[in-house]
């Protein structure tokens, strides 16, 4: 069993923020979503946000995710972490801040955090039209085949 | 934790209140060390031929066939060592894709010591093909080692028949039956088999005890070397009060195999209703089945998620077995059968007990739908 | 039987009360298995982090350096078999002559598989001599393992000198510390130990449950492979009933390590009062020595007759260890000693523990000279 602590258990069983944005057609507020994972990795998070234009600011964050306890506990965490504040700010938020919002997670399931952080990386790049930057080095043994991560691109991210 | 619903017995089973009270006088006031040369340490040998009787009698056995070990990993190992030790000149080993980790983990290590490995494959009910058998085995086989049945599926394989064939080759056939033991009946008598495995905490005794049936006359050779224990063939002070139990266990077993069909008819319940929940299917063989277990794929969600729902409830069920539950990939039993990866990662063993009563299936029947409703609801992958 | 007198707790002890008690509610309500993934078996698995705990404490090591086995003789098979597979190209080994059977008869079983191994000898006293292992040590020697405390004499070794020896060389340093541990302190911290042996039921706890300590960073091999249980170093479903009892004994045997000194009196007591019988001889090293221990050779009488007559008393006593008491071989330890064969055969150990009481020595000692006499009286050697 392992080891969740209060708030990844309560986040898992009370999501915040789950489900998708409509897009309101209003002026001056984008919405955007950016997608990692796959059914057949067992594991997939789609982010959606809702950005304000001019300030460059995340409105409101939503997540719908197939995963583990802790893959929708780091979701969720993520969504609330990354409400309110700008992109730029956004796209310094890490793994380890969204474990260290849930209190830590167990070392074998931090990767289950990587892909907050990377969903939120697509959703902004995709907003902003930037190409997402392929890191070649992350083609190396898939050791969570639930996801999709290789070690390599965990060594990277975590550590 | 108030009221538990355990539906994990394939992980491991409630002592029996009865073994406890056999194990206790082996806690207390009989401490003594079988092998002491004193009365007080005699009445304990005593104690431990009688459990060797008992479980001798589970299987169909005969006393001196019983070796008690730590656990069904130990017996394990130690079966397919022997197996490797007594035909040192032959260098091919089978097993199945669907082994428990403490079978599969130790193939592999043997592997990287110059043994060639069949794994044999499994269609997609999880069954053997016993022509794939034939076509692999050859004079050179060491060892054809099978699983009486499956841990997580439940599905039973035709040992008797694959016995047959690793006997035409002189080859050495061992079985692990410690998912068998106390819910099928089982007769060495007429067997097959020469090395059989069982643990004890799988059948109502504590965790931490097993036995491996030894056909008389089989050369043997010990794992664990030391004293004279266990006539020589596996050394340590035994754990006393786990034979004990085990042993008690071993006969309550026999008593309740009689009531199986009990258990069966509340799996069956269970598994209808759990079968009415949309997108939902059975892993595993209907017929050829333990009656205790049912294994079922929740589409479009993640096992684990399931698992800690249910929790909630106290429902106690699992994914995959316990002993890979530390690893994170998705069951290589169920990936060994084909199943696609809808299914994969949201499959749900519930395994069943005599302990199991009606109103543990209606809980489960009742939260499960939404439980699965609230996770698709969850998912970006829900079908609507 | 009714009253026991207990003077055999080298052999196996009883099991503490608060010991029992610890164990009780992971017999009955707490069944889970540890790995499972549901709270229930969480909580068990919280048992075995705290048993941990306490085994660390008891040895002064980290509880990522404590893992559980099945008994004494597992741990010591696994850490000589770890030792050699860590440096495979190392086939020189060293252990002693009085060395468990456990340790023996599996340096006997390399020395078939193209190991060469050099046995210590001890001398009158069961000492070792640091020396002869200067001088056999070698850059290919891969292991030397040696016993803290010798069973039959209780003589304590220069193990941290032994130690300091073996490094210098790059020799793996394991110790069987099995008789050692609960009464002798012990610190893994500062000690030259990279692999060391206990068993639960030395130190009150049950029968079947033992604990090796691995220091950190060494390259470990498991013996039993399967599931990941202790963190991948010994699979298998866990003795989980045990293994809070040797928790639980750890922490009484560190508390009770202060009032070994008592035990020691009686000891002493009963010594001096045994030696006092004509034609007697202490066996063994009066200074460095197990507190709890005596063995001492009654001349031109033989060890298995002087057992039963104690039995009728319900004093319990051993010849040799338990574990060799199904051979009718005398102790190799007291051959290792090179004794005279008069004393050979008629030598009893009397082993102590907490529980031991004024009046049990007291009844030895009224008891035994009549015993003896009896016996001498039915010898053809009776030197009168
Ligand atoms: C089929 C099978 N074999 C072997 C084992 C291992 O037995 P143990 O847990 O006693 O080591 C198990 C259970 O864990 C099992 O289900
Ligand atoms: C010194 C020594 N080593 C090893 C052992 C073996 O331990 P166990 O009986 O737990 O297998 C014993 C006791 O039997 C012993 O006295
Ligand atoms: S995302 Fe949690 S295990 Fe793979
Ligand atoms: S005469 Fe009985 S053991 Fe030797």
């Amino acid at each position: 069993m392992w080891d969740y602590t209060e708030k990844v258990l309560d986040l898992f069983y009370n999501p915040k923020n789950q489900g998708a944005i409509e897009d309101p057609s209003e002026a001056g507020v984008a919405v955007v979503f950016g997608e990692v994972g796959s059914i057949a990795c067992g594991d997939a998070l789609r982010l959606h946000l809702k950005i304000e234009v001019e300030a460059d600011r995340i409105l409101d964050a939503r997540f719908q995710t197939f995963g583990c306890t802790s893959a929708i506990a780091s979701s969720s965490a993520l969504t609330e972490i990354i409400k309110g504040i700008t992109l730029d700010e956004a796209l310094n938020v890490s793994n380890r801040d969204i474990a260290n919002y849930l209190g830590g997670l167990p070392e074998e399931k931090m990767h289950c955090s990587v892909m907050g952080q990377e969903a939120l990386e697509a959703a902004i790049y995709k907003y902003r039209g930037i190409e997402v930057e392929h890191h070649e080095e992350d083609d190396g043994a898939l050791i969570c085949s639930c996801f999709g991560v290789s070690e390599n691109r965990i060594r990277r991210v975590v550590i | 934790m108030s009221a538990v619903i355990y539906l994990d017995n394939n992980a491991t089973t409630q002592v029996d209140p009865e073994v406890v009270a056999a194990i206790l006088p082996y806690l207390t006031q009989y401490y003594g060390n079988p092998s002491s040369m004193h009365s007080f340490g005699g009445q304990v040998g005593k104690a431990l031929k009688q459990a060797r009787n008992q479980v001798a009698s589970l299987l169909g056995a005969e006393e001196s066939e019983i070796i008690f070990t730590s656990c069904g990993t130990e017996g394990n190992n130690t079966a397919i060592r022997a197996a490797i030790a007594a035909q040192p000149d032959r260098k091919h080993l089978i097993t199945t894709q669907v082994e428990h980790a403490c079978v599969l983990n130790l193939f592999k290590q043997l592997e990287k010591q110059g043994y060639t490995v069949t794994y044999l494959s499994v269609n997609r009910k999880g069954q053997l093909d016993l022509m794939e058998l034939e076509a692999a085995i050859t004079g050179s086989t060491a060892l054809v080692s099978t699983m009486y049945a499956n841990n997580e599926t439940g599905t039973v394989f035709p040992v008797e028949q694959a016995g047959a064939i690793a006997k035409e080759y002189g080859a050495t056939f061992h079985v692990d039956a410690v998912q068998v033991a106390g819910k099928l009946p089982l007769n060495m008598k007429t067997s097959t088999i020469d090395l059989m495995t069982i643990s004890g905490h799988k059948l109502h005794a504590p965790k931490g005890v097993g036995a491996l049936f030894v056909r008389r006359g089989f050369r043997f050779r010990p794992l664990l070397v030391g004293g004279h224990q266990e006539r020589g063939r596996r050394a340590g002070t035994e754990n006393v009060a786990g034979i004990v139990g085990l042993g008690k266990a071993a006969e309550l077993a026999q008593l309740h195999l009689a009531d199986v069909a009990t258990e069966k008819k509340l799996r069956d319940r269970l598994e209808k209703g759990l079968l009415a929940i949309s997108d939902t299917e059975l892993n595993g063989d209907r017929k050829n089945r333990l009656p205790n277990t049912t294994n079922i794929g929740f589409k479009y969600i993640e096992g684990e998620a399931i698992l800690l729902s249910l929790d909630q409830y106290g429902i106690c069920a699992s994914s995959g077995s316990a002993c890979t539950s530390g690893s994170l990939e998705p069951s290589h039993v169920l990936r060994a059968m084909g199943l696609p990866y809808t299914i994969l990662h949201g499959s749900i063993r519930f395994s069943l007990s005599r302990n199991t009563t009606e109103s543990d299936i209606d809980l489960v029947l009742e939260v499960m739908p939404g439980i699965v409703e609230r996770l698709r609801a969850l998912s970006p992958f829900n079908n609507d």
